[in-house]
């Protein structure tokens, strides 16, 4: 039972020995982070044989009870959000053992990759509402370094951009933390809701409103995205991969579904209002990204649109509209992890990300190429591949709770990101222009990115039943569960 | 401790005149100087709402903040000019007046009431502070044992930041420039 | 290079600086009987070295306390407060206090709070006295507008 | 009621200095006052009126002591929030020393180099 703190302590133990001991040395300092990051893995799976006997795990840190101490809980959604973070983090840290030779000092680089990593866990695995914003403040801020790890003039000023609209976000759930300390007087999410009766609605909204543009304002949705799109694509590939792939995704969307389904369960119309927002970022994210010069820009507004499209099948609800989520979210992160980090290998080679001056990788680097195809078309939703599945069970959810509408711009929506990726493939692995040619990236650049593509490949093997059952546990939490229930126990 | 709302009000009304200055004034030294003042102003408050070690913690670290910023001007130039961009300029006041409308309209239900605290919680950290954890300042119980998780991500906070200082102002960047 | 502040300054203030930390131990090592705790007193103590920063300068500062001492005390404050959290583990839980309590105003009373507050003063006190000292090393040459740091090898061991 | 509307003042105040103004040092003095600000609404919400300190005086009795005591909690997060604000001005007086030294100058009219 004691294994639900692994995953915080582990990443922390590794940022603090790395800086103590192995800083100044590159090669040491990547292999400790990969180590921690496997073993944290591996805890996480042995995590599972506990989530899936008792339905959930409580801990109380420290042996106080509920309003006293901070209380850890782990059930299926949030195993299913470890699971997939605690996947992709080592294949992310494999990459850059070798992608971050060329900056500087990358000792530094796997210490703020560990303290992201154990800012993330600790958001996922507890239940308090101050101890979410210290963990999300570690999180943000670790990235706000790694936004700017190149140090030249774009990064820069592109992780200042950040680092305000960062913090006016975290402000604002501060703000609404504050409200429910001075209304209920308590932080624990179970207390506050047993002691959410007694509080008008008026209060609540005010508390609502503050939570939901604070984690949209993390999760780049619409109103809230120009900041993503500078940010995700000046980053080192590696940083970019974390931040599109999984980042926004458990800061933003995670606390979005928690707080939507699990806490205020008795304002049902903020569900239209996450389903509005996702619709138009939706749009807006795959418009913007047809006409872009960089490959690393057109993904970063590809993933604003995709995590439209999880926010919208969220916003639709129902069985089909959270298991369609719940997949969307595995599904985008393995896929787009793959394609920054194939835009890394290309930049490891090209020296350069630019479309017109990348050309005919086919002959040279099949691999790249093979893998970089199979996440483009993955996203896009051809049939074989991963991102398919979560996307045919959206438009699904949408026809049956009568949305018409939504399907059909569903359904447009993903042949613009079809447009957009085919022609992106076609200019920059297709095309037989001239140029001096590089040979392929070594064994440790490419592996990362064949272990992704093989899981997209496969995707369809999670909606088999055996697998599924997993799924269902977890769209039951999301349909039925409420904080409450903890307390009455 | 004083409790007649006059001297509650004077120490407000001086904190908001500080930080007007702070935004508004042109030479940076002087708005850090006024930011200064804010801070000093903030510290004697909290030790009026009867917060003597929060009160010490904001003294400090607002010097070290002044000196932080200081270290960011020095040698590098000192004056901003006034001009403020216009969009932002509107933007700013038409939040700033639906933000105030609903603020005065709903207060007395969003905010608690001045006076009492909801001491749903509180009463059981003092209780507990003194009875079983023998600690008599039951803020510094709270901070490394009832609620210590908090305080590790505190530590790593602090870590982070000068991890940050330390990547930031390192000399180049990639190594091929 | 700065040489300090004025006579006076650096005659004060070597005066005023021992009983600075010697507060700022107190308040770390007293935190859970008068107000203060770990954050203060580390905070407390930074500020005096910042002090003698200001005043003599940064090379007689650096020899006493390297930046490379005080990143590697930075770090093991880290650790311990880290390990302090994990001895909990023998007692079965994460966070468990598992020391004897002890009376009520005595110094050794609040179990495992003593080590926590030694532990995060000293992580705060190093820390924000590496911050400030690294912020202040950023000097701009006017020749190339290029930064130019004092961080000459020897500087940093 | 009074205390909350000082409070939102020094919050606008701070929210106007970051946004509207264009300078980096400008921008970090804002966020500072709107961490000022959320750290007072914090122990101003867990003030008690006529409460003591939440620290045990030899000669206090206990029962006394947990009535008359303001609440502790919000103080505890008060001590997080004050340090997270500093790690954040920390980092940001970084970045706007290096950022001084590609572009010249702290305005940040003159740095738009990313459009949009």
């Amino acid at each position: 039972m004691n294994l639900i703190v692994f995953p915080v302590i582990l990443y922390l133990l590794s940022a603090f020995l790395i800086a103590l001991i192995w800083k100044e040395d590159e090669k040491l300092s990547g292999i400790a982070c990969l180590s921690f990051s496997i073993l944290v893995f591996i805890s996480v799976i042995l995590l599972g044989k506990y989530v899936f006997l008792n339905e959930r795990i409580i801990y109380f840190v420290g042996n106080w009870q509920i309003p006293i101490g901070i209380t850890l809980m782990v059930d299926a959604l949030s195993y299913i959000f470890l699971v997939v973070v605690n996947f992709v983090l080592p294949v992310i840290c494999w990459f850059s053992n070798s992608y971050m030779r060329k900056y500087t000092k990358p000792g530094y680089f796997y210490i703020l990759f560990s303290l992201i990593s154990a800012g993330l866990n600790g958001i996922l695995i507890s239940m308090d509402f101050f101890n979410i914003y210290v963990f999300l403040e570690i999180s943000s801020i670790a990235s706000y370094i790694l936004v700017a790890f190149g140090l030249r003039t774009e990064e820069l000023e592109a992780s200042l951009k950040y680092t305000m609209i960062g913090f006016i976000g975290s402000t604002l759930i501060l703000i609404g933390i504050g409200l429910i300390l001075g209304k209920t007087g308590t932080l624990n999410i179970s207390d506050f809701m047993s002691a959410i009766l007694n509080i008008n609605k008026i209060q609540l909204l005010f508390i609502l409103g503050l939570f939901i543009s604070g984690f949209a304002l993390k999760t780049a949705l619409f109103p809230f995205h120009f900041w993503l799109p500078d940010a995700h694509s000046l980053a080192p590939s590696p940083v970019s991969a974390i931040l599109s792939g999984l980042f926004i995704k458990v800061t933003g969307f995670y606390m979005l579904v928690r707080i939507i389904t699990n806490i205020f369960i008795i304002f049902p119309e903020s569900k239209i209002i996450i389903m509005a927002l996702g619709l138009i970022s939706m749009i807006f994210g795959s418009l913007m990204a047809i006409d872009q010069i960089d490959i690393k820009r057109t993904y970063a507004y590809s993933s604003i649109s995709q995590i439209g499209y999880c926010a919208l099948a969220l916003g639709i609800g129902g069985y089909y509209g959270y298991l369609g989520a719940i997949l969307h979210f595995i599904y985008h992160s393995f896929s787009k992890s793959l394609l920054f980090l194939n835009s890394g290998a290309i930049e490891y080679r090209y020296k350069t990300t630019k479309i017109e001056e990348l050309k005919g990788l086919s002959d040279k680097m099949p691999y790249t190429t093979a893998t970089g195809s199979i996440g483009m078309l993955s996203i896009s939703g051809i049939p074989p591949f991963g991102c398919f599945w979560s996307k045919i069970i959206i438009i699904i959810a949408a026809i049956k709770s009568f949305y018409y509408g939504i399907a059909f711009i569903c359904v447009i929506v993903s042949v613009i990101t079809l447009g957009y990726f085919l022609k992106l493939k076609r200019n920059i692995f297709d095309s037989k222009g001239e140029g001096e040619k590089f040979e392929e990236v070594n064994f440790n650049l490419l592996m990362p990115m064949v272990i992704l593509s093989i899981l997209i490949f496969f995707g369809g093997l999670i909606l088999l039943p055996e697998v599924k059952i997993y799924l269902d546990k977890a769209v039951g939490v999301m349909q039925n569960f409420s904080y409450i229930q903890i307390g009455e126990r | 401790m004083v409790t007649n709302i006059f001297f509650h009000v004077f120490l407000l009304s001086m904190m908001v005149i500080g930080s007007m200055v702070a935004v508004f004034s042109r030479k940076l030294i002087s708005s850090l100087v006024s930011l200064g003042t804010v801070g000093m102003l903030i510290s004697i408050y909290f030790l009026i709402l009867g917060a003597p070690d929060i009160a010490i913690t904001q003294l400090v670290v607002e010097v070290l903040a002044l000196i932080i910023l200081l270290c960011a001007i020095t040698g590098r130039d000192v004056t901003a000019d006034m001009t403020s961009s216009k969009v932002y300029v509107f933007l700013f006041i038409f939040i700033f007046v639906i933000s105030i409308l609903t603020f005065i309209s709903y207060s007395n239900f969003i905010f608690p009431e001045f006076g009492n605290t909801n001491m749903r919680v509180g009463k059981e950290y003092l209780y507990l502070a003194t009875e079983k954890l023998k600690s008599a300042n039951a803020v510094t119980a709270i901070v490394l044992d009832f609620r210590g998780y908090d305080t590790i991500g505190e530590a790593t906070v602090i870590f982070t930041a000068i991890i940050g200082v330390m990547v930031l102002l390192r000399k180049k960047g990639k190594k091929d420039e | 290079m700065n040489k300090g502040m004025s006579e006076i300054v650096k005659t004060i203030s070597k005066i005023v600086v021992p009983f600075i930390i010697i507060f700022g131990i107190s308040v770390i090592f007293y935190g859970h009987l008068t107000p203060g705790g770990g954050f203060p007193g580390g905070v407390i103590i930074s500020a005096s070295f910042v002090l003698l920063l200001l005043a003599y300068g940064r090379e007689k500062v650096l020899s006493k306390l390297s930046l490379y001492k005080s990143d590697i005390l930075h770090d093991i404050g880290a650790i311990m407060f880290l390990s302090v959290s994990l001895i909990g583990f023998a007692g079965g839980v994460f966070f468990l206090n598992i020391f004897n309590k002890g009376k009520l105003f005595s110094l050794w009373s609040g179990g495992n709070l003593l080590f926590s507050n030694i532990a995060i003063g000293l992580k705060v006190g190093t820390s924000l006295f590496l911050g400030i000292t690294l912020l202040s090393m950023a000097r701009i040459i006017h020749k190339e507008n290029k930064i130019e740091f004092y961080e000459k090898e020897e500087d940093i061991k | 009621m009074i205390v909350y509307i000082f409070i939102a003042f020094m919050f606008f105040i701070g929210i106007y200095g970051m946004m509207a103004k264009k300078n980096i040092i400008k921008m970090i003095i804002g966020m500072n006052i709107i961490g000022y600000a959320v750290n007072l609404f914090f122990i101003v919400l867990g003030y008690k009126s006529g409460g003591i300190q939440p620290i045990l005086v030899p000669g206090m009795d206990i029962k006394e002591f947990v009535e008359r005591a303001v609440n502790p909690l919000p103080q505890a997060l008060v001590l997080t929030s004050i340090v997270i604000d500093l790690s954040i001005i920390c980092f940001l007086a970084a970045l706007s020393i290096r950022i001084y030294e590609k572009y010249g100058t702290f305005d940040l009219e003159k740095i738009r180099r990313l459009k949009g």
